[in-house]
């Protein structure tokens, strides 16, 4: 028992992934789950083991090669990555399950299509974990270059003409946005000369240099994760991706670089930059919500009108700027303030969309797999085809609704409260209004499925992997309704407060 | 309009990042540290100490980058490429290319060996290795290993898979990841050097080799002939 | 007055130069030379940075950043004009489609 | 250590009422359709379950026994199942009618489909309901409000036809907008307070007077939130849109459970939030009592107008509901107990009359009142218990409807308000105006030579499943007035909730 203690999961989370990558680009398309099955359930458990030691242990700090910072590269653990690191294990987990049924059947019809999926996915799957565990500013370059370039490349795996510029689109944000969050790590390197996040958070101090880093940094990083007017991009190419695909993107790919802006503003940008900075945040944030929300209404499509949600679900995400300000409250025992609940409310809005959107992409998979399109107006008899299917669809709608008891409602309620605490009218309003015009588009979507179809003809059948972990998943968010004090609590050790 | 207006923010933020950079203090940044350690890095240039060993994570992962791009381009080929159906098949060129290979083989070898102690490595190397490649399919020849797939994707992979082999193996040792033990870095590191030059090589020759592969008809801009 | 100075600038207005490129332009082959413009600018930056301290030799840690981030920029830069090549193929035009998601970004 | 058993059990009981039902809904919802065998097994099973647990609770909360289930979800925040006196007024009323509704709706959907899906949400349902009732706090009881919203969607579809959808979305507007404002309510509240656990003699009453202002503007907060379930005019146009819902829904649910979840609502806020004598003292009760005369004597006039027969019975719904609420807001303790008792006769009495209009509708396709001469000598019992229920919601002794108008009569008199009398008085003669005409054609009016739509039906006048529910509610309807007195009566109850409100 003691060895499984001692091992450094840590370093297994992200071998694991790597590892199973490329082994599954070796062995070729006919052998690729010898690889892909062990890597997925391989990562699962590095990060859940790690996560036991985390809880047990407290905050880990890992200098890779030996070498620590500022010369080195250091992993850090905390709370926050930990749970950003669950987040992940657990959605891909069932992605995968998901994926395997998804392309069992393609790959008779299609040679080129499916062999690459999984390669992809696991190097997608390191570099997420990479990005939540790295302290160094340049290492988290390249995780979100790597995150990025993967992420496109599935996208385009379908390769119709309109996931290829769908897919062109998301590179040349995603390349922006990266070259822009360089400049912004090249010009603080060149202030402090370190690149460690808690190194720099010791030296930082207010000057044109950091302000101009902080901007660049902030905007390459809005434009990665997408947020209102930046998201231009996002929902073609998290509608046109393959299902298993879509899930991931919009699960969890926004969340990396989402993230990482959360961790740079508490941690490296100076204090004076809240004010001003995160109230700006804040109108766009509000923007995206009512904006996402509406568009998602507008849609005539299934994954279009999934894919603006996504885009109104990130903007609630970045309530934490206008809600939270830093060294507001001290984790010395006594927590509260409504700083800190804007910063459980959105780490817990992260999970619940990561999981609730999972599903949804997953259960519009099985959809359009049966239907043979996904068109929200022609979608009568899906109740009678897919009753499971619909049902995770209802429950994931759920958790987007805020509605209890899910790990919607649990964020909402946090934010809510945040937002009252501090008297922000304006966000009150927003949050309210934001639920309200989710359960519009998801009803909406609902009410078509479940009116009463004139043919009864099973068209096709998905498989059980393709429909058991969609309901897995969205049972989970849901039940994420039940499962907030542990994972709060998990998330304020070592917290970045 | 809309370009006045592009270009008057433009040049404001240029403004902006000019100033930046002149309030910057221009310090020393690391190279003390750097020096100071080494001797334990295993080898004798600075950049290369940074690159493989004290950042050799950044390195890693920076390689996946370049396989990403490899499998996103093949993920969209239509069909395997054809060395015999794109030759250019000109005598000089022909005639060039018998002479430059060998000559780039042996100067991507020296660039490998000589990153140890002066400016070169793995990457020059590899660069240099894979024009070789490309000049060889512009002439009909295939790459080695294309008759048998999982060979050309050993060759693919086998820096990355040397790389991290060795960087898991370390963890599996009770090392840190990528924590050489200082007598055997130098060589660990040569190892996967060799490594990464073979598969850098051979990535970028297939990089620019799919492209013909990306469209229905004849490739319109290799096979102009004459 | 360091000479680290001067490249600095330069380095930065290449960012900028990159960057017009990017937002105005779209054709897709401008725009990905463009961003790769934006990332010599940066490359430079970094590059002219070691220099921060003249009378000792440059600092490698910006030089080892360069050369990861040029192996990094030439992965993405093969993996756009691919895309680019194939988007040209199905569609004859080496531009993206006019969506409706058109309406926030070009 | 025996002693540490049983308290053990003791928590787990209120968890007990609400998995019984939720248990079994998810069971059946996985269930094939043609499973119908086991699904009926374990409907009946999961109520019967439940009605003996709630026994056990019922004589424990008697004699004074604590039954608390406390988990805690948030920091600060505990999901709080309590059975108290007024929670297990509103449990015994859903059980009991859950087990006469599944009875009544085996019978009526047979051979229709997506039968496995009604009965889970149908089961979803009422565990939203048990969780409504047994709710410790307000935290708790907007979580399983909410869940009521949701779980009652796809009922109100059911049938998946044009307009059943239409009526969907129009409920869905209502009530998760209801929905949103109590969220913002109890947010605020909770912010000022702290958890708000519900307690006898009112939870808030103690903070400084600085906050009345905020506390007024949080409590009208509230009941706009609880009064779209809950049909206060305006907030009630939803209700006769629902009724197109197959007949056991509008039955158990749009008699009693939903909107009695509002009403439960109501009586929670004023009583065991507020206090009844802080929010007399507030001077948030009077608006309150003007509201529910309003809703009164409006719903009772347009019930005048429909010609449909479910129509009719929903804005009565309308009228009726707001008794309970005029109880608490007159604010004394004999009307206390009439606005209590009438959540328990309501319930019986409208639910009666549902199952009624159900079964003319099924066994005969009668839907409007002018088609409903002579009616009686078809389906004579059906019509009597029509009769009963009537004539209990019009308040004649010695129905159940008596009980409750009488004692918001003697109410209104002793916290003196008389003009409340008035209110009772218009509406009385408005309940007669809708029912009497029915109940004098059905019975006196001239039957047609054949009934055009009558599918038959062996023994009985229709079957069986369809014509036990509404005899045995009619008989409640009759026995809750009969026996009033006893101490196993709802209006005992009613008293003995008011004498811990009031004394505790």
């Amino acid at each position: 028992m003691n060895g499984i203690v001692s091992i450094p999961w840590v370093a297994w989370a992200v071998l694991f992934p790597l590892a199973s990558a490329i082994l599954s680009f070796l062995l070729g398309q006919k052998r690729v789950l010898w690889a892909g099955i062990p890597g997925v359930f391989g990562t699962f458990l590095s990060v859940l083991l790690l996560s036991s030691q985390v809880w047990q242990q407290g905050p880990q700090r890992y200098a890779i090669g030996g070498w620590r910072a500022p010369l080195g590269i250091e992993w850090h653990v905390d709370g926050l990555s930990i749970v950003m690191l669950l987040m992940t294990a657990v959605s891909g987990l069932f992605i995968s399950i998901y994926a395997v049924g998804y392309y069992s059947r393609q790959s008779r019809g299609h040679k080129h299509s499916n062999n690459l999926f999984w390669p992809l996915w696991l190097f997608l799957w390191a570099a997420l974990n990479g990005l939540f565990l790295s302290a160094d500013l340049f290492n988290l370059y390249v995780t979100l270059e790597l995150a990025g370039i993967a992420a496109v490349a599935l996208v385009t795996l379908t390769g119709g003409q309109v996931a290829l510029s769908a897919g062109l689109r998301y590179l040349l944000a995603a390349l922006l946005g990266a070259m822009s969050y360089l400049m912004g790590v090249a010009l603080l390197y060149a202030s402090f000369g370190v690149l460690d996040i808690r190194m720099l958070s010791a030296l930082a101090a207010p000057g044109p240099a950091v302000f101009i880093s902080a901007t660049l940094m902030t905007l390459g990083l809005l434009i990665k994760t997408a947020l209102f007017p930046l998201h231009f991009w996002l929902p073609p190419a998290h509608a046109n991706a393959p299902a298993p695909v879509s899930a991931m993107l919009s699960g969890l790919v926004v969340k990396g670089s989402f993230y990482l802006m959360m961790r740079l503003w508490v941690e490296v940008f100076p204090s004076s930059l809240w004010p001003i900075g995160g109230q700006f945040l804040g109108v766009l944030a509000g923007a995206a919500i009512l904006w996402g929300s509406i568009m998602a209404l507008r849609q005539g499509s299934l994954k279009m009108t999934i894919a603006y949600s996504t885009v109104a679900q990130i903007g609630y995400l970045f309530l934490f700027f206008p809600l939270a300000s830093p060294r507001l409250f001290i984790a010395e025992g006594e927590v509260s303030g409504p700083g800190l609940y804007a910063f459980w409310g959105c780490v817990y809005q992260a999970l619940s969309h990561a999981l609730a959107k999972a599903a949804m992409f997953m259960a519009a998979g099985n959809i359009m797999r049966v239907l043979g399109h996904d068109c929200i107006g022609r979608m009568d008899g899906v109740n009678q085809r897919l009753p499971l299917t619909l049902f995770a669809f209802g429950l994931s709608g759920v958790s987007l609704m805020g509605l209890p008891p899910s790990g919607g409602f649990v964020a909402k309620w946090l934010l809510l409260k945040a937002a009252l605490e501090k008297e922000h009218w304006g966000l009150v309003l927003i949050i309210v209004a934001g639920g309200l015009l989710a359960s519009a588009y998801v009803f909406k979507v609902l009410k078509h499925a479940l009116a009463q179809s004139s043919q009864n003809d099973l068209l096709e059948r998905v498989p059980p992997t393709m429909d058991i972990p969609t309901l897995i998943l969205a049972t989970l968010s849901l039940l994420l309704g039940f499962t907030a004090r542990p994972l709060l609590s998990l998330l304020t050790r070592g917290s970045i407060f | 309009m809309m370009r006045w207006v592009i270009g008057s923010v433009m040049i404001a933020f240029g403004g902006i990042l000019v100033w930046g950079v002149m309030s910057l203090p221009g310090g020393d940044g690391l190279t003390v540290k750097v020096e100071e350690r080494m001797e334990m890095s295993g080898v004798t240039h600075p950049v290369t100490a940074v690159l493989l060993n004290f950042r050799g994570y950044d390195t890693l992962l920076e390689i996946g980058v370049l396989l990403l791009a490899l499998f996103g381009v093949y993920s969209l080929r239509r069909s395997r490429p054809d060395p015999t159906g794109v030759s250019v098949s000109h005598p000089f060129l022909l005639a060039l290319t018998r002479l430059l290979v060998p000559v780039m083989i042996l100067m991507g070898g020296y660039l490998f060996w000589s990153g140890a102690y002066a400016p070169g490595g793995a990457f020059q190397a590899g660069a240099v290795l894979g024009a070789a490649g490309v000049l060889l399919y512009l002439n009909g020849f295939d790459l080695p290993g294309r008759k048998k797939e999982w060979l050309l994707r050993l060759y693919l992979a086998i820096g990355f898979v040397f790389f991290l082999g060795i960087g898991g193996g370390l963890v599996a040792a009770g090392n840190r990841l990528l924590e050489y033990p200082p007598d055997l870095a130098g060589s660990l590191i040569i190892i996967i050097e060799a490594g990464l030059t073979l598969s850098i090589g051979f990535i970028l020759a297939e990089l620019y080799i799919s492209n013909s592969s990306l469209e229905i008809g004849p490739d319109v801009f290799v096979t102009e002939k004459g | 007055m360091n000479v680290m100075y001067l490249y600095a600038v330069v380095a930065v207005l290449l960012f900028v130069i990159g960057l017009h490129g990017v937002i105005a332009y779209s054709h897709l082959l401008r725009k990905i030379v463009a961003l790769n413009i934006m990332g010599s600018g940066t490359f430079l930056l970094l590059v002219s940075i070691a220099y921060g301290r003249p009378e000792g030799g440059p600092d490698p840690v910006p030089h080892a950043m360069v050369l990861t981030g040029i192996v990094v920029a030439v992965s993405a830069t093969a993996f756009g004009l691919a895309l680019v090549r194939r988007l040209y193929s199905e569609t004859g035009k080496p531009y993206l489609p006019n969506g409706d998601t058109e309406k926030s970004g070009r | 250590m025996g002693e540490w058993r049983i308290m053990n059990l003791d928590q787990w009981l209120p968890v007990f009422v609400v998995l019984s039902s939720l248990l079994t809904g998810i069971i059946i919802f996985f269930l094939k359709e043609e499973q119908h065998g086991i699904r009926t097994a374990l409907n009946m099973a999961g109520a019967i379950i439940k009605l003996i647990v709630i026994g056990v609770m019922l004589h424990g909360v008697f004699h004074e026994q604590v039954y608390e289930f406390r988990l805690p979800l948030l920091p600060g925040l505990d999901l709080v199942l309590r059975a108290d006196a007024l929670a297990m007024l509103f449990v015994v009323l859903s059980a009991v009618l859950w087990l006469v509704t599944t009875v009544y709706a085996i019978g009526y959907l047979e051979g229709s489909p997506n039968r496995s899906r009604f009965f889970a949400f149908f089961s979803l349902c009422v565990t939203s309901t048990m969780g409504i009732s047994l709710a410790g706090n307000l935290f708790t009881f907007l979580i399983f409000y909410e869940a009521l919203t949701i779980a009652t969607y796809p009922l109100v579809v059911h049938r998946g036809t044009q307009k059943a959808l239409r009526a969907g979305t129009i409920y869905l507007i209502y009530t998760l907008g209801g929905g949103a404002i109590l969220l913002t309510g109890v947010v605020w509240l909770h912010i000022l307070t702290g958890s708000v656990e519900f307690t006898q003699g009112g939870a808030i009453g103690q903070l400084g007077a600085g906050e009345r202002p905020v506390l007024t503007l949080i409590f009208f907060i509230l009941i706009l939130g609880l009064g779209v379930k809950s049909a206060l005019v305006p907030l009630h146009g939803w209700l006769p849109i629902a009724m197109v819902a197959p007949a056991p829904v509008s039955a158990l649910l749009h008699a009693v459970a939903v909107v009695k979840a509002g009403a439960f609502g109501i009586a929670r806020i004023v009583y065991n939030v507020y206090g009844i004598e802080f929010a007399a003292d507030l001077g948030v009760t009077f608006p309150l009592a003007v509201a529910a005369s309003v809703t009164i004597v409006y719903g009772s006039l347009l019930a005048l107008k429909q010609d449909e027969l479910k129509k009719r019975l929903a804005y009565s719904t309308v009228s009726q509901l707001s008794y309970i609420a005029l109880g608490m807001a007159v604010a004394g303790p004999l009307s206390m107990v009439g606005g209590l008792v009438h959540i328990v006769h309501q319930g019986i009495m409208k639910i009666t009359l549902f199952f009624c209009a159900g079964n003319l509708a099924e066994t005969l396709g009668i839907h409007h009142i002018h088609e409903m001469d002579g009616v009686g000598r078809r389906m004579p019992w059906t019509m009597a218990a029509f009769t009963v229920a009537a004539f209990g919601m019009i308040g004649v002794p010695p129905t159940a409807g008596f009980i409750s108008k009488w004692y918001l009569g003697l109410g209104a008199l002793e916290a003196e308000q008389p003009w409340v009398l008035a209110v009772l008085v218009v509406s009385t003669l408005l309940n007669a105006a809708y029912f009497l005409p029915i109940v004098r054609a059905a019975w006196f009016g001239k039957p047609p030579e054949a009934w055009s739509d009558d599918r038959g039906a062996g023994r009985f006048e229709t079957d069986w499943t369809l014509l036990a529910p509404p005899i045995f509610t009619a008989l409640l309807t009759l026995g809750a007035g009969l026996v009033a007195s006893m101490p196993i009566s709802p209006l005992q109850w009613a008293r003995l909730i008011t004498q811990r409100e009031y004394w505790p």
